[in-house]
């Protein structure tokens, strides 16, 4: 039984409006937005809610999005009157709590990252990118070096990489990667030139192996004048072992909602802070929270950062989001970050292991893996027709929601796999048993996996159909 | 070990399984050189502890009754919207790509797309952008690829200057040209350009930073006339009260954006906030961001999936509408059933008692001695106030008596010293537009 | 796949006991409770939440039991930490706030009753009905009038009104009801005299209908020297309209979560508060709020109250359900109170004649609804042996909860229906359709309804083999 | 109209389809003497208004470092705890009587009732009852009935005088004998009785009211020596440290009654708590109160339910264990996620760090000029501390340096006038005794 928030409208009688507006501006027909009661509405949501999968519901191994738990009491703090009600205008002597949450974010995720400066203000991993490429084109134009139009991204990088770059006004130039998953240093060293502004890498990259070149890779590129970008949609892997400043990073960002276990909340609001090298610093993103020598914290604006790249966002960024990650790191620390990634590691390569033992088949078997890896089910493929898609959805009959697939597009077939640190060997034993049958029945009842899933709301959706009848809106 | 649930033995057996004895074994691919530095952070924290301290960085923000706004708008927000938006299986969901096990946030979003296509006269909204102001810049680079060729945008001066930098920044990194058209500093509302010069849209505010509603069907239809674009820049809970940009001027405008906090999205400090934007059916495939669509399964049971995705850069990568992946999904549910909450009705009634608080407060400081009105227009729930004195120095005299009492002007490089924007909400009574009135003369009579 | 928190269990290593107490003291073995994650409680809890029927998620057609919606505002309030972290024991001074909020709730409870004083501490209903007859058997002893052994209770009472009579040392006698559902005069009559304390009533009765000669029953048991205990379960069914002070009750309890709106909670907590006319207020239960003459408001102990039946729980009673009850009833007001009777009558009396219309048989057919009304499927049993807990049962597999069945035990096969004022049209339209369904399927498929619930996380509980085996607890 | 859906038309629909014209009508077999008298109520308020008012409210209690027990103890409680026990499918359920529709209830009652078992030693514990007194009185209840007979009750005298009180109510309703065991005045633990009488039962205190450990395993012999049942009266979270009264003596105690809010419910001003009760296996069919059981379903799959039923209300109505219907069920709902949160682990480092403060603070005040300790025994979390001025006084001049600072003995009639009753919990960090010891050392100078 479909339900829908239309279908619970009760009649309310007209309002008078206002007379002093002139009525050459007021609305003209009723706005018809529907009338429910309260329950009706509280039913009607809560009960959609039960049609979701959710951390709090369901494991996700899901690779190149860190889905790991998000500690409730980051949610209840950010929720405190002090932060929630507060107006972002409200002068700094009225708001130094908040601010003194954000400026030791900013100083903790500078020591995190090896970095030297923070700017905590890009509202999700793509406007981090978009500002740390638009650093480095702010840095080359200050140096009067106007000639560095194209920046290096491999074939396998996230798709907002290309996208953040063309944004920043950048041409893309792919690299590609070799098949034990590190870069091509001849395409690359081709490639490096008075042209280039820079690179944007993952490490580990997106093939879930780390790139063992890195300090090389970083020697060359600067040799060429070009800086290093660093995409932290990854950084759970290395969090607290190893910063991407040591690795020759200029500039980053740091996903927030992944390795900082801020919620996705079904697609958002993330936070992307940035973090860059001294050079880079005068060119951050505003606002900036600074601490005065008397102690008092205040924002930084364009009078003092005259070289930023400005704002982008009206406010200080996703600040409420912000405040759950500080909840997060501050319950770490500095023993409890290392932490995260040696069992991020370890779920990842006993999964790994465990997988293999079961029948299914690693896209870089000889290496280690990191917080995640790739598995090619081309061999089902060939055996019975059976693809990645079928397989990711058979899983979700079983409450486990489906792996990344076919990203990257470079490992036909594939599985994009990441446990994360907070799930338990319970539950990774439990999905290797699942998968284990799932193998089985890709073998023997192909079609099983084929019209999945069966028990959930709906069965596969057409998607051709949406896009071709485009029914985004209840129609009047 | 917070949040990591292994034990000793867990680990061990894991650990041979892999075929290592350590943990730090299994980075044995990273160069040591890379690993292993000592980190400048504090110890951890137990939850108690955290709670404490931030508790107490919470208190440390006075409470004050807020008669700012300028973007960011106090509001009742019913007990219903967060208690629903905060149950884990909209808090911790994952973006909906695997629509079957999405289908609770694929129709909310279905049903949020629909709110915000009636309240804006258009036919299609996304998903959700970051916040009004980013949106607006992602309006304009619409506008530039339906329009073609390299075109200029023309901006109001009297745009909120926060969004203008926005701009600066966004659409200065492709080099696109941002056209300033001035306002009349008589009457506070746009003066129209002589003409359009290579502009591909004029964007028109409903209402202005001054708070004052601009004529927007003249507006439209001069964009129109000059073969621009007009882009509507509009507050949500005003278009309750107000002409929908789909009826502006003779053909209606033909965006529509704005900053959507004051659908039930606490205040925060300045965010999480959300950016919507609506359009026409026509140019549905130039629009960023995400988009739901209502679709069947293989039973033909009703359903809903991400739709037209090739726009988006996780399959079209470089050549994308926009580089936006991470929305602001957990705003747009509370959103949503914030309108539900309040409904159409409960909505236009939350609009007229903005308004009314308003031409109140409006009133009541008008005779205060020393006050004035610098523009006489109609407005919404802002309005600007001229104070005998720097309202800077008013504003930070005023936070003595709880009260924020607006934003002066001359932050933002605009108006004169005194000029301060006021705003109202429903949530102030009468009795607060009467203390605000009694400090306000209490202040201008010691300064 | 059943899940038992006993299931996530990380071994943790030992804890030193303090020594300065002595060992023997000490507890001797581990503590054998597990050491989940944080994740894995979450999950586990949130997990088990899914598989109740709650308000927030299903339609209640409950009768005895108003199971109506609980505003979330309540919750919200409640919970504020001025409020959830006060310490009983805090002096007055310290806890105005609250004291101004329970001595509101005592005042409009006494307004809303028509009684002339409030005690707002029973815990629950039950507690409620112990506290009015121990104030009836406290009356008469101060009266030196020790002979009145006896509570007159109908036959079709609530199960709790026995049973706190002989909790409070009365003897009971039973009244049956007429055909017409009204009391047996003749039978009261009988029995009036000298060992008679008084009589519990609910009114509208437990058979949905309204007591018409309560006033006559009032004035002959005052007559024989008795008091009248109004059992306060159904006042949904007149509130704002009919006060139970009127009718000539001496005593009464509120159910607040009935009545108003506070949460069941799976099963509690309830609140009970008490009502009294003027000669019982000596007897009230501690503690009550008193405001004094400067306006400060104080707890009354004994030394305020000495001939007080005393105190039931060890503070001031169920205070958090308390504070959810002053919040609905301060959102409500003056007109709001008589709008939820005039709701609930309707959704009843609309219910019951849509119920007759698809074939159902109303226990009281000549007789109007109150709040709630009888249905019996005496005829459906004769027919086809189905049951009136089949249909219940049945009813769970559309997402409806089961009304109350088999209660009162006076009619046959019965179910006992009340919707409450907060349904909509809707909602009762379409348990409509599910009953007609219902019906049809009773008639044609009837092993349908033997076999059902088919769509829950269980199908029928072996609860014979439960009470024989006895496994309450998790083994060691 | 607050929370009822019906608009106009609907009303109207459904007035006919009853056959009457007025809602007035509906009410036609009341007599209209007793209908519509007016009501002395404020009129209603908005969401809005309600919450500010309550804000208000709760801003006039404020708040105080919290160093009192005597039966309620602010514990730090979990956020994930309340963030479940909230969910609306806990909150808004109904008491679990369609088990196939209360799964999630009915499991975690079962795993409650676990808990309680493993805490006390004991077999059996019901789902529970409304606070730690009436639980009490309940015990006694029942031992009365295992018993048989006229018989009294054995009640120490350091028994919390609020508990003695609910029992002198309850009980006495039944006329049942309260037989008064009295304290060494020296040692502040229980002197036993010469005989037993006709007592039926020995109530036992671990802690007593004064905070001190009783010799629980002596006088739990004595009991049974004497042909008495012993019931034993304990604190949840001590017996994560302490020895449970499974094991108590020879033979351990036969029930273990308690107040549950220290694990996991809000102070709250007193209340809802909840109030444990378990008892041996054999004796379950005199155990008041509900019960859940594991059993199966026609296909053999394990589910829940509420049994033996036949000793309730609703069942066996004037021959019931009790009275008691709707007991604490969301209490215990968030005692199961609390002690699942704290783990078994988790809830022996709070006990052990509750007495680890107690220690320090003791030893911190007895270095105030003038504090002495009337008793020397050893203690959970809980002491006296003798003060050299009337201890209301001290307690209420602490009040202005944010700090509750006990409660004076002479409130109960116990004691000496000087006698303070200090708690610590795991909340109180070092600073806070130090800030305490400085307040105290404070007042009694100027006193």
């Amino acid at each position: 039984m479909s339900d829908s928030i239309f279908d619970h409208d009760h009649h309310a009688p007209a309002l008078a409006l206002p007379s002093d507006i002139p009525a050459a501006l007021l609305r003209k027909t009723p706005l018809n937005l529907p009338n429910p009661a309260e329950l009706e509405v509280l039913r009607h949501y809560t009960q959609l809610s039960q049609k979701n999968f959710s951390i709090d519901t369901q494991f996700y191994p899901l690779g190149s999005c860190t889905m790991k738990y998000n500690p409730r009491i980051a949610h209840t703090m950010a929720a405190l009157p002090g932060f929630a009600r507060l107006h972002p205008d409200t002068p700094a002597q009225g708001m130094q709590g908040l601010l003194q949450v954000l400026w030791e974010l900013q100083e903790w995720l500078a020591a995190t990252t090896g970095m030297a400066a923070v700017s905590l203000t890009p509202a999700a991993g793509a406007q981090g990118e978009l500002a740390g490429v638009a650093m480095i084109r702010a840095y080359h134009a200050a140096h009067g070096d106007h000639g560095r139009r194209k920046m290096l991204i491999p074939t396998a990088a996230h798709g907002t990489n290309p996208a953040s770059a063309r944004m920043a006004g950048f041409d893309v130039v792919e690299i590609p990667n070799r098949a034990d998953g590190d870069l091509d240093m001849a395409f690359l060293d081709q490639h490096l030139g008075p042209d280039i502004a820079g690179i944007m890498l993952t490490n580990p990259s997106t093939l879930g192996v780390f790139e063992r070149r890195i300090t090389e890779i970083a020697a060359r590129v600067h040799e060429a004048g070009g800086l290093l970008y660093y995409d932290g949609a990854n950084l759970n892997a290395i969090l607290g072992r190893v910063r991407p400043g040591q690795m020759g990073f200029d500039a980053m960002h740091l996903n927030l909602h992944k390795t900082f276990a801020t919620p996705h909340g079904g697609g958002g609001p993330g936070a992307g802070a940035v973090a860059v090298q001294e050079r880079l610093r005068p060119f951050l993103p505003l606002p900036v929270v600074a601490r005065e020598a008397a102690g008092a914290l205040r924002w930084l604006d364009e009078g003092d950062l005259p070289q930023s790249i400005g704002r982008l966002s009206a406010h200080g960024g996703n600040i409420g989001v912000l405040l759950r990650a500080h909840a997060y790191l501050r319950r770490l620390g500095r023993s409890g970050v290392g932490r995260v990634s040696a069992y991020a590691a370890l779920n990842a390569n006993y999964l790994l292991r465990e997988l293999q033992r079961v029948g299914y088949q690693a896209a870089f078997p000889e290496r280690r893996a990191s917080h995640e890896f790739i598995l090619s089910v081309s061999d089902l493929q060939k055996a019975t027709g059976i693809r990645a898609l079928d397989v990711a959805k058979r899983l979700l009959d079983f409450g486990i929601h489906a792996p990344t697939v076919y990203f990257p597009q470079l490992v036909p077939e594939c599985l994009l796999i990441e446990p994360t640190e907070t799930e338990s060997k319970a539950t990774l034993d439990r999905f290797v048993t699942v998968m284990a049958q799932i193998r089985r029945e890709a073998l023997e009842q192909p079609e099983l996996l084929r019209e999945a899933p069966h028990h959930l709301p709906v069965g596969r959706l057409d998607e051709a159909l949406a896009a071709r009848r485009l029914d985004v809106a209840e129609a009047l | 070990m917070p949040y990591i649930p292994h034990d000793a033995a867990e680990t061990a057996a894991m650990l041979a399984a892999v075929g290592v004895e350590r943990l730090d074994q299994l980075f044995d691919e990273i160069p040591p050189v890379l690993q292993a530095q000592d980190m400048a952070l504090p110890e951890g924290l137990s939850e108690m502890a955290l709670q404490r301290e931030l508790e107490g960085r919470a208190l440390a923000n006075a409470p004050l009754r807020c008669f700012a706004g300028g973007g960011a708008y106090a509001h009742h927000i019913p007990a219903v919207v967060w208690e629903i938006a905060g149950r884990g299986e909209f808090y911790s969901a994952y973006t909906p790509y695997q629509a079957e096990a999405s289908q609770g946030t694929l129709q909310l979003i279905y049903e949020y797309q629909s709110f915000i296509t009636r309240l804006t006269g258009l036919e299609v909204s996304n998903a959700s952008l970051y916040d009004g102001a980013s949106g607006l810049a992602e309006a304009c680079l619409m506008a530039l690829r339906i329009q073609g060729g390299d075109k200029s945008i023309l901006v109001p001066e009297n745009l909120l200057p926060g969004w203008r930098r926005v701009l600066d920044s966004v659409l200065g990194l492709q080099n696109i040209r941002l056209v300033s058209v001035p306002y009349d500093r008589a009457t506070g509302t746009l003066i129209l350009p002589a003409d359009a010069g290579d502009a591909a849209a004029l964007i028109i505010l409903q209402s202005n930073a001054l708070g004052l509603l601009e004529p927007v069907d003249a507006l439209t239809d001069w964009a129109h006339a000059h073969g621009l674009l007009a882009i509507a820049v509009v507050n949500p809970l005003a278009l309750a009260l107000l002409k929908a940009p789909g009826v502006w001027g003779t053909q209606g405008a033909d965006m529509a954006v704005g900053e959507g906090q004051p659908l039930g999205i606490p205040l925060s400090g300045g965010g999480p906030y959300f950016g919507f934007l609506a359009c026409r059916k026509a140019q549905v495939r130039q629009l960023p961001g995400r988009l739901v669509a209502k679709t069947v399964d293989g039973q033909g049971r009703e359903g809903f999936c991400l739709t037209l995705q090739a726009r988006e850069q996780h399959i079209r990568r470089g050549k994308a509408t926009s580089n936006i992946c991470t929305n602001q999904g957990l705003m747009v549910t509370a959103a949503t059933i914030h309108m539900a909450a309040l409904g159409g009705h409960g909505l236009q009634q939350t609009a007229v008692r903005c308004h009314e608080r308003a031409v109140r407060l409006r009133e009541l400081l008008t005779g205060v001695p020393g006050v004035s009105l610098p523009y006489g227009g109609a407005f919404f729930h802002e309005f600007v106030v001229r104070l005998p004195h720097a309202a800077v120095a008013v504003r930070d005299a005023l936070l003595g008596y709880g009260l924020l009492a607006g934003l002066p002007l001359s932050d933002w490089g605009m108006g004169e010293a005194g000029d301060l924007l006021v705003c109202t909400t429903e949530l102030l009574e009468e009795a607060d537009l009467l203390a605000y009135r009694g400090a306000l003369t209490a202040v201008l009579e010691t300064l």
